[in-house]
């Protein structure tokens, strides 16, 4: 049985080395770029804004620029008679920080233990997905406060219970795309190879579960920046008098009907960011399924 | 199959007395000793030994734990420092009005998310399906209180002065004895859970339009109105009930925000000025209700799976 | 005259790449087309535009398909419109899936699924009547219980019988089959073409039957169209075809097909078994997979161990393996008994035993190159420095014939023979004395099988090392092995060189399984 | 129907179906017209006051909270009052004439007042209700001011003598206090009966209390209100909101900031007063760092008094010279006006020990601008390292069993007249003593100008008491603040009032209802 030479089915060009990653594919679709652009504007307001705001409006964000909840001036005062252009420009950073700190210690941690209970099986795993049922019985935002109750509106306890309270969530879609992975056969040839599972974990099973993680960002991101701004608005996240977002939006909600400025500022920068990491999360989650969808082709 | 209800209902159970530890252990690991916290400024050696004698803090734990739990299985649940009457004399008629709150919100919630969600699968690609996706994508970004404002500025405030931004009941009445107070705070629910359930209603339909007994279906000559009812449906059922459980349960944490944002005399309202005065007891005790809340949900909604799942249905007892 | 005719059918995808060009052929009444082509060939796609149906992203670009049914005047499905073309579907023609699990609705009674074919057109008899009828026609009980059953409670061959029952329900004029018996052993896979056979010419039905395996062709059909991307490149009668090839194309696909009756190789003398496998058996909880089983490979010698699934031939593979976690009785190399489970072998031990998985698209990590992930077995399993391990890869990559050029290519750059002939080369780059191969070709189509099982063989001699050859496809056997052991439920029922049991089988299993294998 | 056009009564709404017709509203612009002509009598007057909590109480004489004096104003009513202007005015009594010496005074009681249950008003329930104030075992707050009284006896069928053990020339001052209403000699609290404007309906502590017009009111024609509704608010958004989607006809104490969200509504009308209200900082004397007098001279010197007034009242005030009684005629205006001078402040903590200072300042909304007040007070102190952290809490707990005892907090007080005051708030048995005040000069001073009679020796001695308490007093005063209420249009009747006590003194029986509401 000789194979007869056939014109044969010519190998696809040579590819750049790398396919085009997540994020090149992610961009493709139009609400990556929308969200990009989105979260842009609102993170540079809130990282230049302490800076921007005294030049701009000649006012810090305590003194007293006038009458309370009189509409002069660019975006008139609060109810302290304080600028409120200056201190919705000083308003984003803590909640930039605390958003992103949570969210970073939410998806290594619920990573981790994802990966460990997906890859480890068995009582291993069924014991950490029981804890974890525990902790998924709590709406993220009461754990947060029965832990301010106790402790009091503290910073560090923002981003603490935030944090932790993703990684269960992260830790269950983790878990779900480690098992998908796992009963792959070049997991069981790196097995045969007795390559350490700790290796395992890190070089055959992580890089292959990044589109998912990558879209868990994304969303953890936008729940992380929601619930610090609704604890703020709650008046138990950050404490007047410093100038923030939430609790802006909480102290001048009072006087809408004459200075809306106060509210809406803050808003609009909140709806613009949730919105915009949404959208950036969302991106992510078409292009990691279309990767996949191609794959499995 | 009914063993395998069974077997879900007891690790519901377990779970929430898990919770009922953790939520008890927790106020007792972190740090900081309630009393002092309450007393603040005004903290006196015998104040605080007669305040943490009223708060059994003086008990060894296991003690006050079982105590704390006898009292919540007999509906006990402790005196709130704030009112020193009894906790369950301050919930009392607020957990109707939430309930109230809860189950509008679902009622209208769950039709409507089922009912995009399935238009734009059948839709899928076209106009309307790029309008309801891109709709429902911007608003469950929102977090309830952008949700709450932008309605009030819309029809209460500034643009229309429609409705009532604001909860008031006359003490004895109902929250419902003046529906129009109940306008805004319902449609910040609604448009809070609403997304979720159209995404995922969407993406379940779209997987099942796209199953083979769909095309075997068509293929067999069969209305594309039977093919929907008969085939289609059936499948979204399950996995859609997942979601709108989660859903409500999750409404039990939102629902917090939005009545302290209009006022709404519920536990939500109840819970925050707990928070904000320490009274542990309080907070302890709806934390508790709402996470049996979201336990109980997520029980229904495994049940319906299972009953919507015609292979479990058939393996008795398996 | 013809029941089905398609005339220069053009189809493409709607951002206008071409799917089918041109593409015709014609069904008599009572006649069996095959319509033979490798994967992604547009042969499903051509099925469908039978009954008029474009799967999502897919367009008609021309061409016409007129259906003449029993009695009635011919028509032009493509130029009906939505409603008029439904009416037609699973009364005038209708469509047998392949994948029975998947088209069959999982939460509705079969009874129910037959019967909604004669309800939707409007079956002028009694239903139930019929339905019992059908299911008879196609070997299935008709009792009130059978149908009360769900598809989950029905076996492969049992819901493709309902499959076929329901498109024969209301009496078709023409029947496409879409590889109706891939997923099905060998035995019921006969039974099932037999049924089909039966009932077209019985009932005069115009057939068109989609498959790449050209075995199956010679026992079923009459007239056979081979497709190549898109174009029907030649078309002529079953025998004609199958004995003056004209396309070369044709020719390719015919001496890729395995031949049963072909004089083997020499078989090489008996030598000292490398490696052995003693009473080795293993069962999760109550259901036992292997029963003892002893079996053993010699240096340079190929046995082919053959078995339908389930008979816990990939399970022995895994324990040779060390993959599983525990099991009773002895594997041993040289002599040497090795530990269950690979973590506690010998690195020489390891080195020596490899293994080749099923799956082209699953064996090799995704987001490593192909270099990266031969060169992981040397880094763990011997001390070559980096350059040494380079040089190795390269070399390896060439003896495999995939060339160093493909050396930093993604998986998913390569086809599924590339990544194959990657996944052999991890394997032997080690230089190892023993190769398990578990369906190292099922996943893969006729004419690609044939290279790889090519390769395997000049490897075997080359390298001299054992070959442990795990497959179901007994028509492999004069390929690729000097001996055969077939496992049925756990158990060897019979060993012996390639002529002995291709020519006379001592086990009743074996007979009939030689029996059902198409020749062509 | 717009909901807004007319406030929305539960039976109204019921009467109105499906969304529609929500929606159809009629805009804003709908310019309603002052109810002219004379009074109509009728109808239900839903009002929204400040505060109150859980210790709410319908006892005439521990009125603590405001809902607790808007109560007890209309329930019941003492012997005499101010009036809208300050000056004194005869109620149950006819008249109130002092014996040469000023040690016995005599009250005629004004004929055909008559309490609730229709029983005419006797000597012997005047002589109840002041053994009742002056209970020693459970004294009302009236009881210190009141504390030269020896003897009240009933002279004759229609005439009270008040025997002191001191001369006092201002006894009638003393006796006008709205913590003294006359009450029948069988009074029981669950049973309130007084000779109010308004009779008793429901009542439920920390949220709401209901009256129906008393029929046998001594007024002819008034009340002209059927029902009476008072309801509580403690946090400001939520009282205008009320106003604003008329669930209430009028709130009391409008956040002088909102003044304009109000005057940009044509439905609304304002009703503004200067009135000699305060909203002090009060600190301990008993308690460190306060009890160092260096220290509180230095806060007094910290705040900028008319940055407080700007900020917090939006200009609505007048400027506090950490003194109080404004409008007695014997106020120290000779002092000088205190103006925030940082440096000597400074000077002055550093010379006490505390270049840097933290303390914890308590604040609640008890009144209108007092949590603005701290936050203000808060940015003012940074300038001179006083670190100020604000504890707000509601007003329940305020009020609740640590009130007095917070070392540094604030509180507020309504217009009284020097002596009055001191009595109710700086002597060491005044029942609301926040600073815990205990100077012996001091008291030697007001002693002895309690007993003068003649005006100008007395008001020499006053003098010299608010100069102690200029140098070394524990109140922090910055400013007074004119009273700012709201009511719908259709509400009439209701005049400025310079006793500080909102909504026209809260006395609803001059109030009517115009023609734009329905009964």
């Amino acid at each position: 049985m000789t194979a007869v030479e056939l014109p044969q089915t010519v190998t696809p060009p040579a590819a750049p080395a790398k396919p085009a990653g997540l994020f090149r594919t992610a961009w493709t679709f139009p609400q990556a770029k929308v969200g990009a652009a989105l979260t842009l504007v609102v993170v540079l307001i809130a990282l230049l804004g302490p800076w921007l705001g005294p030049v701009l409006t000649g006012h810090t964000t305590t003194d007293f620029a006038g009458k309370p909840f009189k509409p002069d001036g660019i975006a008139g005062t609060d109810g302290l008679g304080r600028d409120v252009l200056t201190r919705f420009l000083a308003g984003g950073t803590t909640l930039l920080l605390y958003a992103v700190l949570a969210t970073a210690l939410g998806i290594v941690l619920g990573a981790l233990l994802g990966m460990v209970a997906g890859y480890g099986g068995g009582r291993l795993d069924s014991f950490l997905m029981r804890g974890n049922d525990v902790l998924l019985s709590f709406p993220q935002l009461v754990i947060a406060l029965l832990a301010i109750a106790v402790i009091g509106p503290e910073g560090w306890l923002l981003v603490l219970v935030i944090g932790l309270t993703h990684a269960p969530r992260t830790a269950r879609v983790t878990r779900q795309a480690t098992v998908a992975v796992r009963g792959n056969d070049y997991i069981r040839a790196a097995e045969m190879y007795a390559v350490p599972r700790g290796q395992i974990l890190l070089r055959e099973i992580l890089p292959n579960i990044t589109g998912p993680l990558m879209v868990e960002l994304g969303l953890r991101l936008t729940y992380s920046i929601g619930y610090i701004a609704s604890l703020s608005f709650l008046g138990l996240g950050i404490q007047p008098p410093a100038a923030d977002w939430g609790l802006m939006i909480n102290e001048n909600r009072i006087a809408l009907v004459v200075q809306p400025w106060g509210v809406l500022l803050p808003v609009l920068a909140i709806a613009a960011l949730t919105v915009g990491t949404n959208l950036v999360a969302d991106s992510l989650a078409s292009a990691a399924a279309g990767r996949k969808r191609e794959a499995r082709a | 199959m009914t063993r395998l209800i069974l077997r879900r209902l007891l690790v519901s159970l377990a779970v929430l007395w898990l919770v009922s530890l953790l939520v008890f252990v927790a106020t007792l690991l972190l740090p900081g000793d309630p009393a002092r916290a309450i007393l603040g400024q005004q903290a006196t050696p015998e104040r605080i030994a007669a305040l943490q004698h009223q708060l059994h803090l003086d008990l060894p734990v296991w003690q006050r734990y079982l105590d704390w739990l006898g009292g919540l299985l007999t509906g006990d649940l402790g005196t709130s420092t704030s009112t020193q009457g009894p906790v369950t004399a301050l919930l009392g008629d607020r957990i109707s009005a939430s309930l109230a709150l809860l189950i509008l919100a679902a009622v209208l919630a769950t039709p409507l998310g089922i009912g995009l969600g399935t238009w734009s699968a059948i839709r899928r690609d076209r106009v309307t399906d790029q309008v309801i996706s891109g709709i429902s994508l911007v608003i469950a970004a929102l977090p309830e209180f952008v949700i709450g404002v932008a309605l009030v500025v819309l029809l209460s405030t500034t643009v229309f002065k429609i409705f009532p931004s604001v909860t008031l009941t006359t003490p004895g009445e109902p929250v419902w004895s003046q529906p129009a107070q109940l306008v805004l705070p319902v449609a910040t629910l609604v448009l809070v859970v609403t997304p979720y359930i159209t995404r995922m209603m969407r993406a379940t339909m779209n997987e099942v339009l796209d199953s083979g007994y769909v095309e075997m279906a068509r293929l067999k000559g069969m209305p594309e109105r039977l093919v929907l009812t008969r085939h289609a449906l059936p499948h979204a059922v399950g996995p859609v009930a997942q979601v709108v459980a989660l859903q409500l349960a999750w409404l039990a944490g939102g629902v917090v925000v939005v009545e302290f944002l209009f006022r709404y005399p519920g536990i939500g309202q109840a819970l925050i000025d707990a928070v904000s005065k320490r009274d542990v007891a309080v907070v302890q005790a709806i934390t508790l209700l709402i996470a049996a809340v979201y336990i109980v949900v997520n029980l229904l909604a495994d049940v319906v799976g299972i009953l919507a799942n015609p292979k479990l249905r058939t393996e008795a007892g398996r | 005259m013809n029941t089905l005719e398609v005339t220069d059918l053009a189809v493409r995808t709607t951002d206008g790449a071409r799917v089918l060009d041109a593409v015709s052929f014609a069904v008599a009444p009572g006649e069996v087309l095959a319509l033979v082509g490798e994967s992604g060939s547009g042969k499903t796609t051509a099925g469908l535009a039978a009954l008029g149906h474009f799967r999502r992203g897919l367009v008609s670009a021309g061409g016409s398909v007129t259906i003449r049914p029993r009695g009635g005047d011919p028509v032009d499905v493509l130029t009906l419109d939505v409603a008029s073309r439904r009416r037609l579907r699973g009364s005038t023609v209708a469509y047998i899936p392949q994948d029975p699990a998947l088209s069959l609705n999982p939460s509705v009674r079969i009874g129910v699924q037959i019967a909604e074919v004669l309800e939707t057109h409007s079956y002028p008899g009694t239903v139930s009547d019929r339905v019992a009828e059908v299911l008879a026609e196609v070997g299935l009980p008709a009792d009130e219980a059978a149908l009360r059953r769900y598809p989950h409670q029905l076996s492969g061959g049992q819901q493709q019988r309902v499959g076929i029952a329901m498109a024969f329900a209301c009496r078709p004029s023409v029947v496409v089959l879409d590889e109706p018996t891939t997923g099905l052993d060998v035995l019921t896979q006969a039974l099932v073409l037999k049924t089909v056979r039966e009932l077209c010419s019985e009932h005069g039905v115009a057939a068109l039957y989609i498959t790449h395996d050209l075995a199956v062709v010679a026992e079923l059909a009459d007239r056979v169209a081979v497709m190549y991307r898109g174009d029907i490149v030649e078309s002529d009668a079953v025998e004609r075809l199958l004995r003056h090839p004209q396309h070369p194309y044709t020719r390719r696909l015919l001496d890729a097909v395995p031949d049963l009756d072909e004089p083997g190789g020499a078989t090489p003398p008996a030598r000292e078994p490398v490696l052995a496998a003693k009473s080795v058996s293993v069962s999760y909880g109550q259901n036992v997979v292997l029963r003892g089983v002893d079996v053993s490979v010699a240096a340079g010698e190929c046995l082919m161990l053959l078995g339908e699934s389930g008979s816990g031939k990939t399970t022995l593979s895994q324990c040779i393996a060390g993959l599983t976690r525990s099991y009773s009785g002895t594997v041993a190399l040289d002599g040497t008994a090795l530990a269950p489970s690979t973590r506690r072998r010998s690195d020489e031990q390891r080195r020596r035993v490899q293994y080749v998985f099923q799956s082209p698209f699953s064996s090799l990590n995704p987001r490593k190159t192909v270099a990266q992930s031969i060169e992981v077995p040397l880094m763990r399993l011997t001390d070559l420095s980096r350059a040494q391990r380079r040089e190795r890869v390269g070399e390896m990559l060439d003896r495999v014939r995939l060339g160093r050029a493909l050396a930093n290519r993604l998986p998913e750059q390569l086809s599924g023979g590339e990544r194959q002939r990657a996944a052999i080369a991890r394997a032997l780059v080690t230089t190892p004395d023993v190769l398990v191969c578990d369906e190292v070709t099922s996943a893969l189509d006729v004419s690609v099988q044939a290279t790889i099982v090519e390769l395997l063989g000049e490897l075997r001699r080359e390298l001299g090392m054992a070959l442990l050859f795990v497959t179901h496809n007994i028509a492999l056997a004069r390929e690729v092995a000097d001996r055969i052991a077939v496992l049925r439920h756990g158990e060897i029922v019979e060993v012996g060189t390639v002529d002995d049991v291709l020519r006379s089988p001592s086990h009743p299993y074996t007979r009939s399984l030689l029996e059902a294998t198409p020749r062509l | 129907m717009e909901e807004r056009c007319r406030p929305f009564t539960r039976r109204n709404f019921l009467a109105v179906t499906g969304v529609a017709l929500l929606a159809a509203g009629c805009g804003s612009t709908f310019t309603a017209a002052a109810p002219a002509g004379p009074p109509r009598s009728g109808g239900t007057l839903r009002v929204g006051v400040t505060g109150g909590g859980a210790s709410d109480t319908l006892d005439p004489h521990i009125p603590a909270t405001n809902p607790d004096i808007a109560r007890v104003i209309n329930l019941y009513e003492p012997l005499l009052v101010r009036d809208h202007d300050y000056q004194l005015e005869m109620l149950v009594a006819q008249s109130l004439t002092s014996a040469p010496g000023a040690r016995t005074w005599t009250a005629v009681l004004r004929d055909g007042v008559r309490f609730h249950d229709g029983r005419a008003v006797t000597p012997a329930d005047v002589v109840a209700t002041f053994k009742r104030i002056l209970d020693p075992k459970d004294p009302k707050s009236g009881a210190a001011g009141l504390a030269m009284v020896a003897d009240v006896v009933a002279k004759g069928d229609r005439a009270v003598e008040f025997r002191l053990s001191t001369p006092n020339s201002g006894f009638d001052d003393l006796l006008g206090q709205y913590s003294l209403g006359i009450i029948p000699a069988d009074f029981d609290v669950k049973r309130p009966i007084g000779t109010g404007p308004f009779k008793a309906g429901s009542f439920t502590p920390g949220l709401q209390s209901t009256f129906t017009r008393n029929e046998h009111y001594w007024r002819p024609g008034q009340p002209y209100l059927d029902e009476l509704v008072l309801i509580n608010f403690a946090e400001d958004d939520a009282r205008i909101n009320a106003l604003l989607s008329s669930q209430v006809d009028a709130i009391d104490q409008v956040p002088v900031a909102l003044v304009d969200v109000l005057r940009s509504d044509p439905r609304m009308r304002v009703l503004a007063a200067d009135t000699g209200t305060w909203l002090p900082f009060t600190m301990r004397v008993d308690r460190p760092p306060f009890d160092d007098v260096r220290v509180r001279q230095a806060l007094r010197l910290v705040v900028d008094r008319e940055q407080m007034i700007n900020q917090v009242l939006s200009g609505q005030g007048r400027l506090g010279n950490d003194l109080y009684a404004p409008f007695d005629p014997a106020y120290a205006s000779e002092l000088p006006q205190r103006k925030q001078d940082i440096e000597a402040a400074k000077k002055l903590l550093a010379e006490a020990g505390h270049s840097t200072l933290d303390i914890e300042l308590v604040t609640a909304p008890v009144q209108a601008g007092a949590v603005e007040a701290a936050q203000v007070f808060q940015q003012q102190a940074k300038a001179a390292g006083v670190n100020v952290r604000i504890r707000k809490l509601d007003t329940t707990t305020f009020y609740g069993e640590n009130y007095l005892k917070w070392d540094f907090a604030q509180d507020f007080w309504y217009t009284r007249n020097y002596l009055p005051q001191v009595a109710v708030g700086s002597l060491p048995k005044s029942p609301y003593n926040e600073t815990h005040w205990q100077d012996t000069e001091f008291i030697g001073l007001v002693a002895q100008a309690g007993s003068t009679v003649d005006p100008k020796a007395r008001a020499e001695l006053l003098k010299k008491a608010q100069k102690i308490e200029y140098e070394r007093g524990g109140l922090i005063i910055w400013g007074f603040v004119n009273q700012v209420d709201a009511y719908h249009v259709h509400v009439a009747g209701l005049v400025p009032d310079r006793t500080g006590i909102s909504l026209s003194g809260y006395q609803f029986r001059n109030a009517w209802l115009g023609t734009g509401k329905e009964a």
